[in-house]
């Protein structure tokens, strides 16, 4: 049997749904309508932090156009949601964390007439107190934002939710108890820690050490499409929804549990997806259609403005990384220690992994045979930061690169050069111990970057101690 | 609450074929492309005029359709990105950017064609910094513009 | 966006009408990139429950603020109740458009979009200062439909246009059926941010400017966050005349995006008057200027950014200026 | 005054979940009468190339033509579940799914081919096989499909492939983390504005370690969307919140690069292939964000010669430092 030579593999070959895409006839979900389409609105939080003492919906009920308005009390299913586990209402029942917490939604027979309905509904709110970056969750006297006993969602939540998020074959729950905080201290729920070699053996090698806080900030993922989606049951009965998203299937799973359905009765369809980076993974629109159609047995389409994709879409974590880095005076790497503290905002969402990736990522790829990494993901009544491409590392890299080119600084050895002298390779571990095999790049991407400088006077003259 | 309001009939010429179409005084030329006319290939992606997703032209220049009233449009001629081109006549920025891999996910893509083809109708050869500063109000987040310059560049020539 | 009545002003006289009998609820739209977000902004569905946050950020960082890119302006700053109960578009008033000129004045039509300004002969001719500071505006879509009519009449803080105007004394020409034509200096026009003295029955019909005199230099610059599609961090037009002795015979400084009303820095001005540009001068001009700004607006989270800068980039206008010869 | 300076990112990836978290690909390949294809897969292209990539894939694996394949995604009810589309991990992933799907349905088509033409040593090329030894022997793969139809050959193929990872030390975290890693390195050269703190990016040079490029136009994009993405983490963007509620929520008060902020960028692809990957396959898709901004914000000290560590270096954060490195000095 012989294969001739690849004709595609490895070909820049034009995308496939490039043709559509330059004519405009990709479909997009917004660009999907039913007849008898209903518009669906989010009331949203009105406060970060405070209990609910009443909603009344009844003035939007009332409206002319107004099709259905619903709040907790209408939920079907299990009202909990999250991907990692379930923190989050579909509706907000008794309190609210965050201003992207939804209390009410509407449906209508136009897209004006929702707005308006949304802005009739009167919520009254008990407030509490905020705690707004990592320092304030993390205050002795900070009010504990979600309930001690994860246990007490897993028992309301069914058993579609795993608390360690999708759980695993080899994955072991008892195992994991240390790392997963079930009784909750404050508002830290994971910490997770990082032993190789032995840290205080490893500094007392060092003749130079560098020692620095890094700050890194909430940025978003600016897709070009907003969250939107429509919706409508089938000539089955089922619910159908076209949206746009990462990953359809757990949307499946998140629908049908709040709706107290099987998933089988529940079609997510990707519509045409204008861009997500990690930021359509969490559930946007598509519960809230699924409860609209639900409700009215009719299409319904709801699309986030602008505003509110940037208001409440997740967001790229804020983290504080203080990091301390020793390296003996010939340039060798010997120890890193690290406290890393994400803020993952109200809800847990896909932050529980984010900040363990950073944490797990923090030496970079380099050989450092002593490490001691802590890393807690802590809760706040931020805005939920979840998945950004990149996935925590990206804080990560800023944290190993400043402490990487300070340390080359202090030994007067070129930048370049010093990475190259402690660049991962075959036969070496990584932070976690993983010994690598023969496929480590990282110097032949240091390498090349060295010949691209040095054959470029224009770069080259910026170090004339690269050789 | 809104008052039901008057309806006004608006006429324009778009992609070279007369339109008439009902409208509020409050829609805008986005809208009635949308959601009246059903032109869904140009985008909506904030509304107000920060992103030139919605770029059509207009009268020969590209404007955001977010920012016209759809009264506004009245006795003009309005080219949108259903008349840029076709499957079997494809315009040459069209063929361009599928060539030279200037579509990710798309959503920027009728938006800068249509910046990139009001370019060219000027300025059949522009060099590069006319091409970015021809696209500089189409913001795109998946390509970082490079293949999306390029391939204008290409198609001019 | 909440209903309103739409007209389309065939002639000025038309517009005058139909504005005489409906002043106080009607908003004049011309390229709509200012009055459009506007609109849109009042009438979001969750504005209304965010109105505690709003109201912080007038107060508080009102100057996380801003303004879009064609001069249209961000709400927290913007009059709340844009609700109009009628609308007149002056676009298709042939005589309200193009640029011309006399012997001694170019007038500028006030519904001149921002590419045409940069594509006016007279203006690259004449004015260039505000051929430059029309294409810092956005991006080219914004460019197509923003007007320097609406730059001017819109009184943002941040305007690009605007200063340039105020740093060349352009006169406004208005425009009512009541009380017919007056001209109107731009700077007394300017009331509060986003409020003009033009009457709520007044149209602007043209923006009259002076020719400067030969051997007069301007110069602008734009400080933004990014290259294109950006408010300005601050702007600065400055207009310069040197006599052949070499000493300071005309000096006119604007910055923009520093204060809430844009304001010529005549206290900075008269430092250098008729004086010769020494370096010690120039310094005392540039921070008399910043304390001047900061007197006006008070301390601000900004301030300390915002004053070494201001300075900075007036002395390398200043210096670029001097050194054009 | 104008300063320019030039600093080094770096950064490795774990590609895929990791830890033991279910990290499954899966497609199904099916062959119609007419040698047309159909693939499906629950996996998410939303924009980046994925969809393309498999279609390339399937086309080399079953040795057809890339224009006969149809590729159907991303539907609970039409297609098997592959996974989120994160992690740097569809292509390694879903194209190893693939891969496993075609080569079943291709034994099957190599098998019957030989009975057809008699033949051994079949040679399959752009949509013909033909017998190595005697080249006159050939037929066509639509004729082949239909000889597969009639005889009630399973013409539909499914492809698992399971990328999950044993557990780390729950105490440690120390283990075989992740089943690949992706490298890369990045170099920028900036020129920073000392009178105002702006800093332009004149340049990025990326080389990415991405074990084969199945589609170099499309590595390429995403190195280059990804410096520019970085670019903005690391200068212009930053979500404002104040009190727990976000200040700044349009895309002027937010800003992403415009078509005029962006750098010359020279993208490297290196080919240090993977020992499971198709191919060789790492990853690019976060790769290509990761060390730019690392690698700005140490050209910016390169330049100036002050430690940021304070993100975004936007306007005020630099020009703050620029004023206390002049005052200390």
């Amino acid at each position: 049997m012989n294969k001739a030579k690849l004709n595609y593999v490895g070909c820049s070959t034009p995308k496939v749904d490039a043709v559509d895409k330059v004519l405009g006839r990709a479909v997009y979900a917004e660009d999907i309508r039913f007849q008898d389409m209903l518009y669906g609105r989010v009331r949203w939080a009105d406060i970060p932090h405070g209990i609910i003492e009443e909603i009344d919906v009844s003035a939007a009920k009332a409206m002319a156009g107004v099709f259905c308005v619903l709040t907790a009390k209408d939920v079907p299913g299990n009202n909990r949601f999250g991907i990692a586990f379930p923190d989050q209402w579909a509706l907000a029942e008794e309190k609210v964390l965050s201003i992207g917490d939804a209390v009410a939604i509407v449906a209508a027979e136009t897209d004006e007439i929702a707005k308006e309905a949304v802005k009739a509904i009167r919520v009254n709110y008990c407030e509490l107190p905020v705690l707004s970056n990592l320092h304030e969750a993390l205050a002795n006297d900070a009010p504990q934002l979600h309930a001690s006993k994860i246990s007490s969602y897993k028992k309301k939540s069914g058993d579609h939710y795993y608390p360690l998020g999708d759980g695993g074959p080899q994955y072991d729950k008892k195992k994991r108890k240390a790392e997963f905080l079930h009784n909750l201290k404050g508002n830290v729920f994971l910490h997770t820690k990082v032993r190789k070699g032995d840290i205080e053996q490893g500094f007392e090698q060092a003749d130079v050490i560098v020692e620095n806080t890094y700050k890194t900030h909430v940025v978003d993922h600016v897709y070009l499409e907003t969250e939107s989606g429509v919706g409508k049951i089938d000539e089955h009965g089922n619910l159908v929804i076209w949206n746009s998203c990462q990953y359809p299937f757990r949307d499946r799973r998140q629908i049908a549990s709040v709706l107290g359905i099987s998933q089988n009765k529940v079609r997510v369809i990707r519509a045409t997806t204008g861009g997500a980076f990690g930021g359509k993974e969490d559930v946007n629109v598509e519960i809230h259609i699924g409860l609209l159609v639900h409700a009215t047995r009719r299409p319904v389409r709801m699309v986030w403005d602008r505003e509110e994709s940037m208001s409440y879409s997740t967001k790229r974590h804020a983290f504080e990384i203080w990091t301390r880095w020793g390296a003996t005076s010939e340039g060798k790497l010997c120890a890193m220690e690290g406290k890393v503290y994400g803020d993952t905002g109200a809800y847990a969402g896909l932050g529980i992994f984010t900040i363990k990736k950073c944490g797990i990522h923090l030496a970079g790829p380099y050989y450092i045979p002593h490490i001691k990494v802590d890393v807690c993901s802590v809760y706040t009544n931020n805005i939920i930061a979840s998945a950004m491409r990149g996935f925590g590392v990206p804080q990560a890299a800023i944290a190993h690169e400043g402490q990487m080119d300070e340390l080359a600084r202090r030994l007067d050895i070129n930048p370049l050069t010093f990475r190259l002298m402690n660049a991962l390779d075959v036969g070496l571990s990584t932070e976690t111990g993983h010994v690598m095999t023969q496929e480590v790049g990282i110097k032949a991407t240091l390498e090349k970057l060295k010949a691209v400088v040095l054959k470029d006077p224009s770069l080259a003259s910026y170090w004339d101690d690269l050789k | 609450m809104s008052v039901e309001m008057n309806k006004t009939i608006l006429r324009m010429k778009i992609n070279g074929k007369a339109v008439e179409v009902t409208v509020k005084p409050t829609w805008t030329l986005l809208r009635i492309l949308r959601e009246e006319l059903r032109l869904t290939g140009t985008k909506k992606g904030c509304e107000q005029g920060d992103c030139g997703a919605c770029t059509v032209i207009m009268d020969g220049k590209a404007v955001n359709a977010c920012l016209v009233l759809a009264l506004q449009a009245e006795s003009k001629e309005i080219e949108t990105i259903e008349g840029l081109g076709t499957p079997d006549d494809l315009h040459p920025l069209q063929g361009s950017f599928i060539e030279n891999g200037a579509v990710q996910c798309g959503y920027c893509t009728p938006g800068m064609l249509m910046s990139g083809a009001a370019l060219l109708d000027k300025n059949p050869k522009p060099n590069i910094d006319e091409i970015k500063r021809a696209i500089s109000g189409n913001l795109c987040r998946c390509t970082g513009y490079v293949k999306i310059i390029d391939a204008i560049g290409k198609a001019s020539k | 966006m909440q209903n309103f009545q739409f007209h389309s002003a065939s002639s000025l006289e038309d517009g005058l009408d139909y504005l005489a009998e409906r002043a106080g609820g009607c908003k004049i739209i011309a390229g709509g990139t200012d009055l459009i977000p506007a609109l849109r902004k009042a009438d979001l569905s969750f504005s209304v429950t965010r109105q505690k946050s709003d109201q912080n950020s007038v107060s508080g960082s009102g100057e996380l603020c801003k303004i879009v890119a064609g001069g249209g302006d961000v709400i927290p700053m913007m009059p709340k109740n844009t609700h109009p109960d009628y609308v007149l578009n002056i676009l298709e008033i042939e005589e309200l458009r193009g640029v011309t000129e006399t012997d001694d004045t170019v007038r500028i039509g006030p519904t001149t979009t921002f590419t045409e300004m940069m594509e006016s002969e007279v203006l690259n001719r004449c004015l260039p200062l505000l051929v430059q500071a029309a294409s810092s505006v956005g991006g080219p879509q914004i460019r197509n439909r923003g007007t320097i009519g609406g730059n001017i009449v819109s009184n943002a803080p941040c305007a690009d246009v605007l200063p340039a105007v105020l740093a060349l004394e352009g006169n406004l020409e208005l425009h009512s059926k009541k009380s017919g034509m007056r001209i109107l200096p731009v700077a007394e026009a300017l009331e509060a941010p986003y409020k003009t003295s033009i009457a709520a029955d007044e149209i602007l019909t043209g923006i009259l400017i002076g020719k400067l005199p030969p051997g007069t230099r301007s110069g602008f610059e734009k400080l933004g966050r990014r290259n294109a599609m950006t408010t300005a961090r601050m702007n600065m037009s400055v207009v310069l005349k040197l006599d052949d002795d070499g000493t300071i015979s005309d000096l006119r400084i604007v910055p923009g995006a520093v204060m809430p009303v844009t304001r010529r820095m005549t206290d900075a001005e008269e430092i250098l008057l008729g004086k010769k540009p020494e370096a010690s001068l120039i310094e005392e001009s540039a921070t008399l200027m910043a304390e001047s700004i900061f007197k006006i607006t008070g301390i601000r989270w900004s301030t300390e950014y915002k004053k070494p800068v201001v300075q900075n980039i007036f002395k390398r206008i200043l210096k670029q200026l001097l050194q054009d010869n | 005054m104008k300063k320019r300076g030039i600093g080094v990112g770096s950064m490795y990836y774990g590609l895929g979940y990791g830890f033991s978290r279910p990290d499954i690909g899966s497609a199904t390949i099916e062959i119609c009468e007419d040698g047309s294809v159909i693939v499906r897969s629950g996996q998410v292209d939303f924009g980046q190339g994925s969809d393309t990539i498999l279609c390339q894939i399937v086309a080399d694996e079953l040795d057809i033509k890339y224009e006969t394949i149809q590729i159907i995604t991303a539907d609970t009810a039409m297609t098997p579940d592959s996974g989120p589309t994160s992690a740097s991990r569809i292509t390694y992933v879903c194209g190893n799914a693939m891969i496993k799907a075609a080569q079943a349905l291709r034994k099957k088509l190599e098998h019957i081919a030989e009975d057809i033409l008699g033949e051994k040593d079949l040679v399959f090329v752009d949509g013909d096989i033909h017998s190595e030894a005697h080249p006159d022997k050939k037929m066509s793969f639509a004729n082949l499909a239909k000889a597969c139809h009639l005889q009630g050959i399973q013409m539909v193929e499914t492809g698992w492939f399971d990328n999950s990872t044993p557990d780390v030390d729950p105490d440690t975290s120390q283990g075989d983390a992740y089943s690949a890693y992706c490298w890369a390195s990045q170099l920028a050269e900036v020129e920073v504005d000392t009178e105002t703190g702006k800093v332009e990016v004149l340049r990025v040079i990326a080389v990415h370690d991405v074990g084969k490029a199945i589609n170099p136009s499309l590595v390429e994009a995403q190195i280059e969307g990804g410096v520019v993405m970085g670019l903005g983490y690391a200068l212009t963007e930053e979500i404002i919140e104040e009190g727990c509620i976000v200040k700044n929520t349009s895309f002027e008060e937010y800003m992403i690069s415009t078509s005029l902020d962006v750098p010359r960028i020279e993208s490297h692809i290196i080919e240090i292939p993977s020992s499971e990957g198709p191919y060789g396959v790492k990853g690019v898709g976060e790769p290509a964000l990761i060390p730019t901004a690392p690698a700005i914000l140490n050209a910016i000290c390169d330049a100036l010669d002050v430690r940021i560590t304070e993100l975004p270096a936007n306007l005020e954060n630099l020009h703050r430092l620029i004023r206390e490195k002049e005052k200390s000095s």
